[in-house]
């Protein structure tokens, strides 16, 4: 399903976020991707919604070389991958159903559909008490879950899902993942930037491990720390 | 797309509502820009129908010679009136207009004393039809061998035309100067709207969303602030329009105020459109400007 | 609070520099206002200046009786001089007064078959201090008894009157509404760039910092381009003065263009310091709207 | 230091963020905020620097009841008070640098204290590489560094720290949890609100529970769940 060959990222400002990563992931797999602040992990998900293009190397999402798509192409790219921001970016004008709906909305979905599928992934994740709030009227962790809501609201075929869980208390974050699996066993793609330990080592899923933008591990049912 | 004009104009006036004091902003903007400019036109036009209605005031005055009989006279003024350029012709009679001298100037002359005879010629005053014509039917008239003396007071009437002309000029060269200042301070401030939202812009498309999708709420919505502020413009014009032409008609009888409905119409119709036009156009450079800024 | 102040001026260039587009927007606005202020400014000096020429060209006319001789003129010319109101007397002898009436109307009297005496009286051109002192002046002349009759075109000068009081308030209420849109413009443009700083504001505010700290970068940046605004408004109108008064004078001599310096000067001194309290007033109005919607 | 007298907070929109708190902390102090995602910890927090007023009760900071403070009074609190904000309320137009120097600018400090307090807060976080960076050019643990120093430069005798360590990885985590420690050791009152198990129970402080608003635990030597 996703297939990096030979990545490099090189920001303008001359660091070098991602070099020479190579990676392939099916389409039932489950993987995070861990490693500590600044490895390249938001860089590495970036590339594949293309809000990055790579210095060098080929990025193929559904056998599709994404950084050859034109700017017309883009947005269908991006209805196919859900992604949870690391800093949310909800849309801070409109409210949390709104937020979730406007993602169904882009592909033209018919209103009586937007409002079922919206209502149903804000129930997923805990927030129909909060369906009419602003973002600037959540805590943290419900910004959080309005982002996952969002992402998951239009069955995309891959989930990149970037620190998911970081405001999150332990049992929300642990209710977070069986949804992410049940997404995942449901042939979705799912990919997780964290850094919760206890998460990835009770999970024993894949684990792709960055280090100063190098690929370093790559392990079957692995754990956190090698 | 058209399933989802709906969702655009729902957008565009949930926008306008949200960003309430943007669109304040920019409806004054539009609404002071094309209210100066159609006050500029207004201005323009009546300067031009100003110095117009004293130029069609300038006659050229035909004399003929002096022992004409009213006759003769009458068989001239039917010549004169068919000269190409000719718009009127009045005929003073030689009896009349010494009636009239001796009344504007027998104050100081002695004319009861000294002249006994009268002793001016039959006149025709010949409106002409532009001011430009003045010196070609000067000289048809002198061409058809019946008239003495032909008059004009040719320096005013050089002078008047020139003015016609630098109003003309100068009138069009502001307009155009103003039409573009007018756009600049729109499209500006819409820029600025669209600056303020481009955070948005950014999310939605990382979500999904079409460089279409995201273009059109901007566009309906600078459609809707160029329309209203058009039409207040259009509406503060023409009541105060209204209101001075009156004032003024009153205070100033001789001066000729421009009130020709179709023009004035029109005027405040190039007022509503250009307003719309200005909102549709702001709204598309600066919304295009935001997504090159991105993807 | 001084200590800072470097630190302020630093920063609002650096903010300048920053958000450029903001700031060009800003003062390509208030170039554009303040030049069209001081274009109806100058045009409306200019349309009174020629009211005000044409009314002063206005004179007044005294006739003596028709056998007074040149000494007695002339002694009646210093009494007419020392009239209150009166300008400036010019003498035509009764002599000279023939002289130009038969050259021109000899054409069409035939004067001198007909008329063999000088049938005219000695007279004097009075210039009057204001039009609206004509009829003050020509009683003032009737009463000193030595006059015969004195002579102004009543309604000509009536109408005359009554376009330079329209002019004046005209004028006057022109510039008032062209500030006010003007400073709403500026004000508006300088609130926007300040909306899009508003989390900037708050969250400076919540690291500590006071109104005043946050207030002085605004303002300075407001006076700087308050400042260039002005400057680049006031270079376009001097210069598009200059040369449209140099091609008038040429195109239409005739026509009084307003030149004195100082008070042009003062006009361009005005758009720049006018400029600069714009942008002061509208970083002031701005910043502090955006520090009330805080704490 | 701290006093919460009879504290509730209603938002406009009717949402009970706590619901009659009292809490005391005093001058030396470490205290753990736990509570599960909308339990009303960044609200309390809020509370303590002026950012929101309470609807009823008095909040006393070192003896001063912050609700009664005019807008004048409002900066110099707030100097007082180093605060890591939960979404890290850098300004975006500045760099690494001029973020943090900005929290002793507004002072009065003089420019060399500026420069050399501010490069130690950097080094403290361990973000020098990363001085001349904007905010948009930082992996999300980098971000919530620099807000850690912002907090930390002025030495002020209370920090606030809401959710540090959210985007961090389990070693950087620790690192930061050390050098509040120290900070703490150092006479400054440190309220941490967070979701970190592990850290929660590894440091073994005060832990104070909040549930729906309410405070439902207070225990000395607490571990994350009772
Ligand atoms: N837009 C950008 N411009 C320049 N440098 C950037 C940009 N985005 C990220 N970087 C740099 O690239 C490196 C990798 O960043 P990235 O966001 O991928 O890290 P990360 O693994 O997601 O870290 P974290 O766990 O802290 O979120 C960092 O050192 C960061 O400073
Ligand atoms: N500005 C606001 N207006 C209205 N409601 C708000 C506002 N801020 C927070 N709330 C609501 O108050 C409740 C408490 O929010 P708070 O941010 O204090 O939670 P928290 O404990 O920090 O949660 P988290 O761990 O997710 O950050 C939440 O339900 C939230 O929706
Ligand atoms: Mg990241
Ligand atoms: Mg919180």
């Amino acid at each position: 399903m996703i297939e990096l060959i030979n990545v490099s990222k090189n920001y303008p400002n001359g660091i070098d976020a991602l070099n020479n990563i190579s990676l392939t992931i099916g389409k039932e797999e489950f993987i995070f991707l861990v490693g500590s602040s600044g490895a390249g992990k938001t860089t590495l998900l970036k590339l594949l919604y293309r809000a990055e293009k790579p210095s060098a190397g080929k990025v193929m999402v559904d056998r599709v070389n994404v950084v050859e798509l034109n700017a017309g192409q883009v947005p269908y790219l991006r209805r196919n991958i859900g992604v949870v921001f690391q800093d949310f970016k909800l849309l801070p004008k409109r409210t949390v159903y709104e937020n979730v709906a406007f993602a169904l909305r882009v592909t033209g979905a018919p209103r009586s559909t937007i409002r079922r599928k919206a209502m149903q992934a804000l129930e997923l994740v805990g927030l129909l008490r909060r369906v009419n709030s602003f973002p600037d009227e959540l805590s943290g962790g419900e910004k959080q879950r309005a982002c996952i809501a969002r992402a998951i609201v239009n069955n995309p075929p891959i989930l990149l899902a970037d620190e998911p869980t970081g405001n999150l208390d332990p049992t929300t974050s642990w209710d977070i993942l069986q949804l992410l699996d049940k997404i995942n066993r449901r042939n979705t793609t799912v990919v997780v930037a964290t850094h919760n330990k206890s998460i990835v080592d009770e999970m024993k899923r894949r684990v792709v491990e960055l280090e100063g933008g190098r690929l370093v591990r790559d392990q079957q049912l692995g754990t956190y720390h090698v | 797309m058209f399933s989802s004009l709906e969702f655009f104009i729902i957008e565009a006036f949930r926008s306008f509502r949200r960003s309430a004091l943007m669109t304040t902003v920019a409806i004054v903007t539009i609404t002071v820009s094309l209210t100066i400019f159609g006050a500029f036109l207004l201005l323009i036009l009546n300067l031009g129908n100003v110095v117009g209605t004293i130029s069609s005031r300038l006659d050229l005055v035909a004399y003929t010679g002096k022992n004409l009989s009213l006759e003769e006279a009458g068989a001239i003024q039917v010549r004169l009136a068919k000269l190409p350029g000719v718009e009127r012709v009045e005929f003073t009679s030689k009896t009349e207009a010494w009636k009239k001298f001796r009344e504007d100037f027998g104050g100081q002359l002695n004319l009861e004393e000294t002249v006994h005879d009268n002793p001016l010629p039959h006149a025709f005053a010949l409106s002409v039809r532009t001011p430009e014509l003045l010196p070609v039917v000067a000289k048809e008239v002198a061409d058809l061998g019946v008239i003495e003396e032909v008059r004009y007071s040719g320096r005013l009437i050089d002078q008047m035309r020139s003015l016609v002309s630098a109003v003309r000029v100068g009138g069009l060269s502001l307009i155009v100067l103003l039409s573009f200042a007018t756009l600049l301070i729109v499209v500006n401030t819409i820029r600025l709207t669209v600056l303020a939202r481009e955070t948005d812009i950014y999310i939605m498309k990382l979500v999904g969303a079409t460089d279409t999708f995201v273009k059109w709420p901007f566009i309906i919505e600078g459609v809707m602030i160029g329309l209203i502020g058009g039409g207040a413009s259009c509406l503060i014009l023409k009541l105060s329009y209204e209101s001075v032409a009156a004032r003024l008609a009153l205070a100033l009888p001789f001066l000729p105020i421009f009130t020709n409905q179709l023009v004035l119409t029109l005027i405040y119709a190039a007022v509503i459109l250009g307003g719309t036009a200005l909102g549709m156009l702001g709204g598309q450079i600066s919304v295009s400007r935001a997504l090159k800024n991105e993807s």
